[in-house]
């Protein structure tokens, strides 16, 4: 961690037992999600978070509700972590119209306006740019918020990704830039895609602070996450925020994952982030085997009953085709 | 340089002054920055260098750098930017430098700003008004000299237009700004210097309907932008011959007005469309389908296409001139439309 | 999934192969690899992982690191590279995944590729391929689901193909990479796994003209690409009804073979245009103005267009199946031409 | 000066003599353009390279004959320094057909396959991939040439730079990159589109190895260039040099140069790097006041030819407008 500001969270009972349950809801979430693929309920493509839990979770610690998200098509977990509701998270994994995007976007596209959460968008680096807009917007009507930009390591070799960090920079907007090395983008691993695999390198040349933290380590994120938010919130720009973590599941639901051992994934299982807090809730006495019987049981009936939720919402009628094309006119 | 003879006829009593399309913009520009916090406009070169066409000179001075807001060359990272910002609640004018540039940014505009407001099932709209220079016809050659509106056109969830009068370069703006959604604006490099009288109170003018720049009867010319004064030029010339053409100034390339350009060709049973892009693909190639599928029955003639020929625009102007739309081509069109 | 029921009769005594359409693809590819040490494919993820679409799985061991290069997530970059090694000597495949993300590349193709040759006053040509999946269909909503072939037709410079069945799958690459300029070649991902027979010696096919994949007197439909299979099925459901559809595949979107078009509406008096892309500004218009440029005074009716609805594509099933160009409403719009 | 490899160049009194004729070459044709420009002879948009010769022609004395070159439309000065000719040059910026571009190009699109001079390119970045690509062909057809790849400090700020620095630091691919920082792009100063203004820290970002120099000095740049194109030829992957120098006229013929001082321009005038070679050849006796005047009698003999060459070249007719568009096939 290389801020100054760094504060550890307060490790109390009740903020551990929440980081495990949002880490946890996620995972039960997605896990289910993979079912429902196979089953047919959820279609196009299904990018998984298991393994990456830590980074969102501990990230959202340190937002406000003012403040702005912008995630990329890998994004349940932001969006829960977040407090985007799950009924309608699941029911937009179904295109059911009761989903948080009306059914229209699908897993790569969840919006929510209550939460500011910006998507929810499938081409890699295109988030980049629309967090420097929002956070420019803020700064320019004077509000403190902050906007996290969430995308992966492969974004980093888009142009996008230069073009947006240097503005943010040059304009010290208030971007706190989180990169997700999950060491893969698709089935090609960072040295490939990268002459300098340091991504910290990248932040600097733009005159970006930047922190690399354990990814894996829900607690360090949050810690680093906070004192990125701080800093920015202290007026001195956008901060950027290296997680090293790692995808447990194949990139989407055709990747046969030639590119990686199963040994390698075996490896950093053993890293399983909520296994870890759990352990370590445990060993301090934080955490009770209760508790996390409890958390599941509670965990278990919400995510049936998004799945009951979803599975009783309706299709949106055909006659609707062209709704939210563009914005309706007030009859003058 | 054309002179500006189909703005609308002066209304008794109104002032009128002077103007030329560039100071039209750049009146339109202030107002719309004096009118409202939440709007600035951004691209390269807008401010210490008085933008690229001069559009922009002066407004440095009068609104400061938060607002008139030097880019750096990032044309998807600006670009996204003023997305962002018109959801987060600005009313940002965007200026990239000219449509040539525009590539670069143009997944932003489709993959973010068309689909924004669909893919979040109507949450969130994207008010952001991009105006890009387009066209051809100062000798800059093949990468300068592009007039891409109908990939534009293409997109379902932003509006495109094309002011092509004083009085659109300076009203349109101020309508595209209140549109909840993206719109682009097409300033025709040629126009820039086109001067002429407004009315002294011009403002904010609609964005729905095409005009009917000049009357006639015998067939219709259907265009827009800098194409619409060669076009009038060309029904001068025709009305020596005693064919009076009917001359359609599309305004707005998407949605279409298919009305206005129906029920012209309806009384005249015949057209050309004139459309500064490459033949193929081009805006006049929709407006010609259009046409048959909606007056088939009513047409007595083949529609005709005056278009750019499908090169890259050459840098000599002999070459260049025989490569765009000009008047004794849409004469001949004309003509021919009516089997002479 | 379509059965390659349109492919060429088989020739007596020519010994036929299973195959699917991305077997073909990549067994053109590894033909390619294996003839011309110039050749090298270059993309994201078309070796380690194997190609997002499975077209060039095994590549990697076969030929090697620097022949099947994973580029970094760059499209401007590897296709700028790509443009630069064709000038370079070699004879690139370049794979940009898909369509969707091709904006990003968008200006190296239109500013590069396509007009050096012409800039240069034809001192240099570009021999480069570029292979793009296209299309909707699998639930990948909005920014996923792009049929861009018309802004891709509309660029001079370039030639544009869509191969649709397993025989122009296996044998217009090669002819492709024989072309002096740059190509495009889009596969619609609905038609990778299309399974079928093939010659076993099958190989380079002519890119020159538009196929007729059906003969019929009734009325013509003109379409290319995935929107092939359901144009088909729409011509045997019409057959139920007795009317015989010509069934045109367009094949190489730049340049159009009119020739083959015109001759057939010429017979049948009527046509049909099928195409993915959104109506609006659609190769479906361009293909209209020109039957009404070329065949105006032999059509008896209006010329329809099939195309994609102007939304961007929703994720939903039924409402993307509702979006894009189905058989009922083929059907449909042969019936309307007819007059039925 | 950064590398180790540095080598001064060879000082001779004709090795002066020619690094100083090739420089006023360069400044006495773009007067001449200028002035043609006025009487409208050239059109469309003309940048002048006035005051930045040395960067072109100090780069050239690292490359040979079998090397590439890339240049923006900025391009005259290393069009001449290369090597092409200056008739069809002229006749080029007349839009005549025995321009080295048959005319179809212009001022801002030179080429010449003679010289492996690939352009002549008005996309701000947009030559920078094409470099890469024509040293990766280099590469994978096992020739040892190198590709030069110019570009001003505002194409810095693009994607493409991005992209294809780390493209050509990853495959170690022999580009030499030449930043011409001048300052200013049109009228944006360097620190109002960089957030680091110190252009040599993005090169290092990507691990490629940079030098800055002076790039009023024809003799550092040279030097820097050999140094670094020593090192690509070594097998050492792309090099990055950043030449600072000033463009003494205004951005094209429509500039008012409203964002720079008078009093700056002059300052960066004294620096004049024909003036200052000059000066030092004088002052250590390798030039004398007849080479002067002989080079400008031949450069004047030289430039007056081309614009006679120019005069005399013949408009392409219009039945040719559709030729070069694509290739034309053999019959068959
Ligand atoms: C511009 C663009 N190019 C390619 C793709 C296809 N694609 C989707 S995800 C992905 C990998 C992205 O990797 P990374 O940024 O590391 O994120 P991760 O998936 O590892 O979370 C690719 C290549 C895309 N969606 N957008
Ligand atoms: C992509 C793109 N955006 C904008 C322009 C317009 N433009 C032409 S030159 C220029 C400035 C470039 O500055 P720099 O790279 O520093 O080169 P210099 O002109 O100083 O040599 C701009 C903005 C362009 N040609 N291409
Ligand atoms: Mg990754
Ligand atoms: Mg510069």
């Amino acid at each position: 961690m290389s801020t100054a500001r760094e504060a550890k969270p307060h490790l109390t009972r009740p903020h551990v037992l929440a980081l495990l349950r949002e880490m946890l809801r996620i995972r039960r979430f997605e896990e289910r999600c993979a079912e429902l693929y196979q089953q047919e309920k959820i279609r196009g493509f299904l990018h998984l978070y298991i393994g990456e839990e830590a980074v969102a979770v501990g990230v959202m610690q340190a937002l406000l509700p003012e403040d702005a998200v912008v995630a990329t098509y890998r994004e349940h977990g932001q969006a829960l972590a977040r407090g985007v509701a799950m009924n309608p998270l699941m029911a937009e994994m179904y295109g059911k119209q009761e989903g948080c995007s009306r059914g229209r976007g699908g897993s790569m596209h969840v919006f929510d306006a209550a939460t500011r959460f910006y998507g929810g968008n499938a081409i890699v680096g295109g988030g980049l740019p629309l967090a420097v807009g929002l956070a420019l917007a803020d700064r320019m009507q004077n509000r403190a918020n902050v906007t996290a930009c969430f995308f992966g390591e492969g974004a980093a070799a888009e142009g996008e990704f230069h073009e947006s960090m240097n503005l943010a920079a040059l304009w010290r907007l208030p971007v706190l830039f989180v990169c997700e090395n999950n060491l893969y983008a698709m089935g090609t691993a960072l040295a490939i895609s990268e002459s300098e695999t340091d991504i910290r390198a990248k932040a600097q040349c733009y005159r970006v602070p930047s922190a690399v933290v354990d990814g894996m380590d829900v607690v360090a994120v949050e810690a680093a996450a906070r004192a990125a938010v701080a800093a920015i919130r202290a007026g001195e720009g956008p901060q950027f925020l290296e997680c090293r973590t790692y995808r447990f599941r194949a990139h989407s639901m055709f990747d046969a994952q030639l590119y990686r051992s199963k040994e390698e994934v075996e490896r950093w299982k053993e890293r399983c982030p909520i296994a870890q807090l759990s352990a370590w809730g445990r060993s301090v006495g934080l955490v009770h085997d209760a508790d996390i019987a409890a958390m599941e049981a509670e965990i278990a009936t919400e995510v049936q009953a998004s799945v009951d939720f979803a599975e009783a919402g309706s299709w949106e009628p055909l006659s609707d085709l062209a709704r939210d094309v563009t914005t309706p006119r007030e009859a003058a | 340089m054309p002179a500006a003879s189909a703005s609308a006829a002066a209304a008794p009593g109104v002032a009128r002054i002077a103007t030329t399309y560039r100071e039209a913009v750049r009146a339109a520009i202030r107002e719309a920055l004096a009118r409202d916090p939440r709007t600035f406009i951004m691209g390269e070169d807008v401010g210490r260098y008085g933008g690229c066409y001069a559009v922009t000179k002066g407004l440095l001075d009068e609104f400061g750098p938060e607002r008139i807001r030097d880019t750096p060359l990032s044309e998807s990272g600006f670009v996204g930017a003023g997305i962002g910002a018109a959801l987060g609640g600005m009313r940002p004018i965007v200026e990239v430098m000219t449509v040539n540039f525009s590539m670069l940014c143009l997944d932003q505009i489709l993959n973010t700003a068309a689909t924004l407001r669909h893919m979040s099932g109507g949450q969130f709209s994207v008010p952001v008004v991009i105006r890009m220079a387009t066209g051809a016809g100062r000798q800059l050659a093949a990468q300068h000299s592009h007039s891409l509106e109908n990939w534009y056109a293409h997109i379902p969830g932003i509006r495109v237009l094309a002011p092509a009068t004083l009085e659109d370069a300076r009203g349109m703006l101020a309508t595209a700004l209140a549109d909840p959604d993206p719109v682009v604006i097409f300033e025709n490099v040629m126009l820039y210097n086109m001067a002429g009288e407004i009315a002294a109170d011009a403002g904010a003018v609609d964005i729905d309907r095409a005009s009917v720049r000049r009357a006639g009867r015998d067939l219709s010319l259907v265009t827009y932008g800098g194409s619409l004064w060669k076009t009038l030029a060309a029904a001068d010339e025709l009305a020596r011959e005693g064919i009076e053409a009917e001359v359609i100034d599309l305004r707005t390339l998407r949605p279409l007005d298919d009305a206005t350009i129906m029920a012209s060709v309806r009384r005249t049973r015949r057209a050309v469309v004139i459309d500064e892009g490459w033949r193929t693909g081009s805006l006049a190639g929709e407006i010609s389908a259009r046409i048959v599928e909606q007056c088939f029955w009513s047409l007595d003639a083949p529609i005709g296409r005056v278009c750019t020929a499908e090169v890259p625009i050459p840098y000599p102007k002999h070459l260049e001139d025989a490569a765009l739309p000009q008047v004794p081509a849409i004469v001949a069109a004309a003509r021919a439309a009516l089997g002479r």
